[in-house]
């Protein structure tokens, strides 16, 4: 397959925006700036860009509670995004939600999600729509490896299989569930090998090469929609960080990250475009400065923009009633 | 008007809506051409095709699920569990993912999803398939939940239940599927949050919804027989709640009994009981009386599943602790 | 593998207990005289028989709502089953769990269950139990086709494999879950496929054979008590009634019916001891009338014990708290 | 008498009994090495070994159902859900199995089992991790349920949930987990069923339990500068109730104020002002108030979680009300 040279600027730029995002937040967490759970995507950037790098405006995806990078990848505003992460009114959910529940249903994101797996299900109910209105829009189920053993996953992969949905379920398989290696959680290599239970093609590919996420994601969202069904893409990858700022990763080795940190992807995409003449390493270090300067507008956006009134806790329950505010 | 069971009328306000709409499906185990575990969807498959009326597998899951998703993205759902005990195969997409992604995604989102629950007790199915589990629902923010107990309003919250924009809980009395009531020739939305009061009275309010309205109906006329004048109300729509409807019951007769088939600790009529001790304790000239299912699971046998649910008999007995 | 004519005429007894019992059953509701739902086992009386051959009196089952079957085949007492699903005093649970809810403790019988693919999750339990306290017990666990699209076969499967715990699971495929065929539930022919999943052995066989079901659970409980884990086993076979009594079959065909009513398990196994000398048709005869006096008295022992008293309703809800009764 | 974090206590418990019999394992999520989603497992597992301190795949399905079947056949399970919130996803297993087989077995098996619950907000985990939901389980039969509030109930109550022959729902509040207090040298079992007076009063009754002992005795200080004397009583054991230790504050006070950290519809508060309502009636001499959660979500924002959650303020405010 060949990519056009606008494509892979394109997918060097969201990956880039990940990967600044992700270094920001992370700085910004450990200043105290923003509450709560973050989990950061660093590491993991070529799964949600080679994936959505496949997809129109319109089409889907979920989530996970690692969900930044592909929310970006998506589309997401930054600034909406950054705004949440700091619990702000201009946020994308208005504080109400955090780092776990960023969405924008306008661009077709369903949402992050807390909870491990829910995204499988909603996914299928999505592909369910599409299928029943007859569109040709595709949806992207993101998540873990950890999160194929849960329930849900078992149940969407089987649904959206028999009614041939089109979903495109794929797997991050970062090698962990928290602490929880692979090998300690399933008793396969290949997640990909599920797929056989659902009778529909499994796929596994190096989540580190953006081109190889995109070929694979590419290839299936053709069969989604074409009405040929649901596949299952595995992208084996690593997260550079704990699996929330302030994990002390005691379970894993340092010889492992470092493996894998040689493995960047970020670092891979440059490399790649540097040796195929794509960009210079000017280029790239204006592309740098340019989305450092993005982010920083985020910041800025975000730290100016107003908490959220109290009174608005009780807004956004239901459409239509407003509950009760507090008597004090 | 004409005269239809109760699940004729919930099945005819499902047809006026997918006649309307065709973004409004059904999907849940057997609904197709089985018809559904009650029968409540018969006919409904060859009328609508097996598009709109879709046979799923066993994975309670995913009908929750996917009831979110596709009313996340232009559908209407109607999802059918085949028992309200099964919701808790579900629970997580129901009170995590239906109940909170508005509110989470700072209402950003609309999920005009129905979720049908046959409930309750009283055809010896034994402890996982009579529950009645209400008030769990309307412990959760983001859920309505209503309970019609006749064909009329059946079919009119239904309409009301697929038009809404939030995730509707409806529930549904198994026992009384087959309970014949008059319905308006031309079937109207009935709003959320009005309750009906079924028979006037002076002398104390019995409150409750669902199955139990008949056995307060027939408490009732026990009741005038030694004098008691009681009103019975139907709630209709446990949230949002007619808080009026129960205030001026309350100042009209200052007694009130609670009834509901729930097991009586932690039931929803408890919720009630607080409401009203809390906000109208000065109406009330009598303790307010709680009748529901004894505090144990459901049993098999006929003559205990008698026993551990309400009846007419429980009621009166109730009553007349107060007189 | 050869078995010794004891053991063969063993499994036959069992088999024809179950297929008196369920006879029997199937007419008593027709009468009216047994309340509630009841699901026959009627046509798979191998599965059971096979499968329970191959357990010693302390292994454990797990069973479903279509449990009658499992229970005689584990030396469950049909005096208590059917005064249970007479609701009686005298029945297993003293009335309060019927048909659905059989259980024997001491016989290792974890219960019938009422929620599709609950006993998954127990199994897996008993495993972890079996395991942890060092005996080599083995625990069965019986589940339908219907159920395997459950969210807790794919958790149970998956615990069971990376413990490495003594379950077996044994899928009675009998084509349908309710109105549902399996190749409308699920896009997959031989639900043994499901082990690659969770890379365990799984095996399809021939679930009328009686001989087929043991030697395969034979080997599976062999591999499970030698502590190398769960294996997937999966029985094909049918039910000659309808889901529950009351169902009119509207989605299977008569000929599809026939042909497996000429495939009839008991029927094929009386055939092969007729032909190998093992009985005559005198014996059979016999034997047949030994059992319907077994299930006579079942009947009469069911019929001339007591109701249960109203008070004990709100008994064994907990072991040490006594509800309130009712107060009338 | 030695010093101990809510955490700590909740583990010397385990400890304890994992020390006297083989047959107490914990698993769950993440509690082996790594010690738990709030640390505390730590040391458990270099200490009993990763067979009795195991790690389960992310499956709260299987993890409940495991803990149901393993205690039914000679294991005495601690399961951990790493947050009450994620007991959605095994509700089937809990309420269908664990509460129900005793009964639907006519008694004829033990179940000697108990599920950490980790609860509560404050820790800006928005929505999926911040619920407090031990109404539910109150509402279920078969299910006893407590909430220690410090180390040493901590400690002693988990001894009595171990030993328990029953499903025990031990919920925990996450936002107290390094709040040390005072522990015996040797712990002993405290029996589930009796609340604990914090502090002794005679103007209003303060009934609460967990994280919000410490709102209400903050409470009670604020109050008595103006003269009020609030008596603070920690129920401890949800189910069973101690009906006693409440009537007994109730008929020195008259008055009654119930503090929960649950959304206020349809929390356990209000089923106990039913209980109040309608049995100690004429012992109130003013409404019964709760103090509960907005009926929201729990919000992501600082503030607007603070608002949402009750506070000692609340508390003060409500309190007033009845002055
Ligand atoms: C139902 C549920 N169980 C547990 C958790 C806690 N939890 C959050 S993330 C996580 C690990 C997820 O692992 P994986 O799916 O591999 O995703 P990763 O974090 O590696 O991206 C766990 C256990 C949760 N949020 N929801
Ligand atoms: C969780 C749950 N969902 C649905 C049902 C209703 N139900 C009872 S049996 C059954 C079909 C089961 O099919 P299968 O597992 O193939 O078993 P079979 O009846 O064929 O033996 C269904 C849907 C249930 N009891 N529990
Ligand atoms: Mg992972
Ligand atoms: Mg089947």
């Amino acid at each position: 397959m060949k990519l056009s040279n606008e494509k892979i600027l394109s997918m060097y730029d969201t990956m880039l925006k990940i990967r600044k995002f992700e270094e920001k937040a992370m700085g910004l967490f450990a200043e105290g700036e923003i509450p709560g759970f973050v989990h950061l995507y660093l590491g993991e950037e070529a799964v949600a860009t080679g994936a959505c790098a496949t997809l129109e405006a319109d089409d889907f995806i979920t989530s996970t509670h690692r969900g930044h990078g592909h929310i970006i990848a998506k589309g997401g505003d930054m600034n909406f995004m950054m705004a949440e992460l700091y619990g702000k009114e201009t946020g994308y959910c208005k504080g109400k939600g955090g780092s776990m529940h960023i969405a924008d249903r306008s661009k077709g994101i369903l949402g992050a999600n807390g909870i491990v797996g829910a995204g499988h299900n909603i996914a299928a109910g999505a592909g369910l729509s599409v299928k029943h209105r007859g569109t040709d829009q595709v949806v992207l189920c993101f998540f873990g490896d950890g999160s194929t053993n849960q329930s849900t996953f078992h149940e969407a992969l089987n649904l959206s299989s028999i009614w041939k949905l089109p979903v495109v379920f794929i797997c991050e398989n970062n090698g962990y569930g928290i602490s929880m290696s692979q090998e300690r959680h399933q008793a396969i290599k290949d997640i990909a090998d599920r797929a056989v239970a659902y009778n529909i093609p499994g796929v596994t590919v190096d989540g580190n090469d953006v081109f190889a996420v995109y070929e694979a994601v590419n290839e299936a969202t053709k069969r989604a929609r074409k009405n040929q069904g649901p596949t299952l893409v595995e992208c084996k990858t690593y997260r550079h960080r704990g699996h929330f700022e302030g994990d002390p990763t005691m379970y894993r080795t340092d010889e492992e990250l470092q493996e894998w940190l040689e493995k960047d992807p970020v670092k891979r995409m440059e490399k790649f475009m540097l040796e195929n003449g794509i960009l210079g390493q000017e280029d790239l270090d204006s592309k740098t400065a340019a989305i450092d300067e993005v982010i920083a507008t985020a910041v800025k956006f975000a730290q100016d923009s107003p908490k959220p009134s109290l009174e608005s806790a009780v807004e956004n329950v239901y459409s239509d009633i407003v509950e009760e505010v507090k008597v004090r | 008007m004409r005269t239809m069971t109760y699940g004729e009328g919930i099945r005819e306000g499902m047809r006026i809506r997918m006649m309307e709409d065709p973004n409004v499906i059904i999907f849940g185990e057997d609904v197709g051409q089985f018809g559904g575990c009650f029968g409540v969807t018969a006919g409904m498959y060859e009328e609508f095709s097996g598009e709109r009326v879709r046979d799923t597998p066993i994975s309670e899951g995913v009908i929750i699920g996917a009831a979110v998703g596709s009313a996340a993205t232009g559908l209407k759902p109607i999802a059918e569990l085949m028992f309200m005990d099964f919701s808790t195969v579900g629970m997580d997409q129901l009170v995590n993912q239906a109940a909170k992604m508005r509110y989470m995604f700072g209402g950003k989102i609309a999920l005009p999803m129905v979720v049908r629950l046959p409930s309750g007790g009283g055809v010896r199915a034994a402890a996982q398939h009579s529950q009645s589990l209400e008030s769990w629902f309307t412990h959760v923010p983001g859920l309505k939940v209503v309970y019609p107990s006749n064909a009329a309003d059946a079919a009119g919250m239904m309409l009301t239940a697929i038009d809404d924009d939030n995730p509707v809980i409806f529930v549904e009395h198994k026992a009384i599927y087959a309970i014949k009531g008059e319905v308006p020739d031309v079937i109207e939305p009935i709003p959320f949050g009005k309750a009906s009061v079924k028979k006037e009275g002076t002398d104390v309010t019995i409150l409750t919804y669902g199955k139990q309205v008949y056995d307060a109906l027939s408490a009732a006329e026990t009741l005038a027989k030694d004098g008691i004048d009681a009103e019975v109300v139907d709630l209709r729509s446990l949230y949002p709640l007619d808080k009026e409807a129960i205030s001026a019951s309350l100042k009209k007769t200052g007694k009130i009994v609670l009834v509901s088939e729930e097991v009586k600790r932690g039931g929803y009529i408890g919720e009630i009981a607080a409401m009203i001790a809390e906000e109208f304790f000065f109406d009330l000239d009598a303790p307010i009386q709680r009748v529901g299912a004894l505090n144990t699971p459901i049993p098999f046998s006929g003559e205990l599943e008698d026993y551990v649910l309400p009846n007419d008999i429980d009621i009166v007995n109730t009553v007349k602790k107060l007189f």
